[in-house]
């Protein structure tokens, strides 16, 4: 699978209330509903020693008692014409998904070494119960 | 900071195996096999659940306690993308190239990918044939061919002199 | 006008409720009040047999019994300087618009065959009531 | 800092309700809470008597009573690699920020000469509280 | 559309220097110094709000009301950022490039920076040196050095016929 992002959940413009809670990298749904969930990742490049990547690729996927494999929710991909230069592709997924309670959600990333986690207001996740 | 109230789901003990935790009814519920889902979750003992078969066009490849089956994906047929296997109950949907064409990936997983149609090696012998997973690979000139600017020529039939070193060399000099 | 999308509203990731229905490739609205609106078009080429594009457009329209055409409410569009090889480009829209009982929403794209219309996590279109 | 573009707030498709009013080019808070808040700026060029513009930035921010320097919420910076052509590039931000009453919303930009500000459908600004 | 209520804060008086207005008081409240945020508001009177020290890896600069401290940015060690002053309770992290690297800018702001590596003008006399800001400047070649295709290329010890004019100029002719 393809790497797992890590969030900050308490610092700064970061919080978690309603008993939404954040545990080893994903959100956990404490009631079954229906939510807006996003995410937004900037991406940036190049990385010297690295090969040139010709896309980038962000997803929130949920993970469920109910099935063993991990399900994908919203995807975000965009090739790169980038020359070389260095480069910033942010990219925004957000939408409505019917959730259960315990669900857990994630953001997994084509390539974690490409994101710019410098800034918070960059590059973060949610989701409202509606 | 809200009190938290405790955390519900730690106090449940693990499901044995076949069976998964329904926080509804608070119990293991057995799975529906793959190629069904779960219509009626189970009450009051872990086996009265209902399932029911993945309407078309959706498919659970696993066994599970899903609501609802996961839709199929689709072959990209305008960008030559062929069906290799039709989505079913238990399988979704397997894409491949439509004949003369192999896979470009977008990345390692090659989850998105492109058709490229397969170069003919035209005067040269084919090393390796074109298959969904790569180009073919061109050898080196055919017989009665030589090679010059990164192509196969045919061995001049007249005028030899017009004939390079290369092209004497590999059409058999005074001929 | 420009071409209409059509959408799965039952199969997958899916669904419609509180009476927001589904039909002849619209969203019709229930109630009266302001909604959130949202839709996510990822794009994809080259087309062999097609000139080269060089824009792509996404816009989230109301058709309204008030009004004869159709009123625009979101648009996204991007230029493309992808050389020949194999592109794609999501386009993200959301906003709260203010909607009457039975207004109908679609969403119009400028080139049905640059959709990717193959996994529904990469092309999706919502509303919710606030 | 970045220069802050000014909105409409009555005519067309925009409005404002329940006390969310807007003055001086910002969104005025009337009540504490978590608020949902976006902004889309459609960005376009080349400028002719324009030196190469080689990146855009769109910025949500908030100036409150209680510090004397506006807190970046959301930003999106997108490289741009068109060659001379004319080029379009939207940006959408979105995401649930803890607002404050009196707190001010405002969205800057990296250049407003390259804001397409044409049409109300593809540059929009607004919050809705959970 | 609901009737407006009043603006409640058109009323407000503006509040004293050192102290902000606080609307949950409806007072005017003084403000805690820079490094520590609000922990509890004012409330009888101005001066009995409580402030707590920014946690680690969150900072405020200026005097403040705020509820919580800012979280600290953090330099892109992957793009050959380095740190030139750390993040403490009253100033955020400051990033600049490794040695032998110049900051190469995004816009005129510069909050957004590579750290693109100092080029080495081999042959050239260097007319300024690389710093954070600005690339190394070359001058013109070296010593024993002639220009030709935008490089500086020694002058050849040997064979000086194969000198071109600008060689022979730079070079001192009939060695």
């Amino acid at each position: 699978h393809l790497p797992i992002l890590q969030w900050e959940d308490k610092r700064g413009l970061a919080f978690t209330k309603n008993n939404l809670s954040y545990s080893s990298n994903a959100l956990v749904i404490p009631v079954s509903g229906d939510y807006y969930v996003y995410a937004q990742v900037t991406f940036r490049g190049p990385i010297e020693s690295y090969s040139k990547t010709n896309s980038v690729t962000e997803i929130i996927t949920k993970v469920t008692d109910s099935y063993p494999e991990p399900t994908q929710l919203l995807t975000g991909t965009k090739t790169l014409s980038e020359k070389g230069n260095s480069w910033f592709q942010p990219i925004y997924l957000g939408a409505v998904v019917s959730l259960e309670v315990g669900d857990k959600l994630m953001v997994n990333v084509s390539d974690i070494k490409l994101v710019d986690y410098t800034k918070e207001h960059k590059t973060f996740f949610g989701a409202f119960l509606l | 900071q809200l009190p938290t109230r405790p955390r519900r789901n730690a106090t449940r003990p693990p499901c044995p195996a076949g069976t998964n935790w329904m926080e509804g009814a608070r119990r293991c519920c057995a799975q529906c096999p793959a190629g069904t889902f779960l219509l009626r979750p189970c009450s009051n003992h872990s086996n009265d659940r209902v399932c029911a078969p993945c309407p078309a066009g959706t498919f659970l490849a696993q066994p599970n306690t899903h609501r609802k089956c996961q839709a199929c994906y689709e072959c990209d047929r305008q960008a030559f993308q062929s069906v290799l296997s039709n989505c079913s109950a238990t399988s979704n949907v397997a894409c491949g190239c439509e004949p003369g064409r192999f896979r470009s990936c977008l990345d390692e997983r090659c989850s998105d990918f492109s058709c490229q149609q397969c170069q003919p090696c035209t005067g040269w012998l084919i090393q390796r044939p074109c298959s969904e997973a790569q180009d073919t690979l061109c050898g080196s000139c055919k017989p009665d061919f030589y090679a010059e600017g990164g192509e196969c020529r045919p061995c001049p039939t007249s005028a030899p002199e017009t004939c390079s070193k290369e092209c004497q060399r590999a059409c058999g000099g005074g001929r």
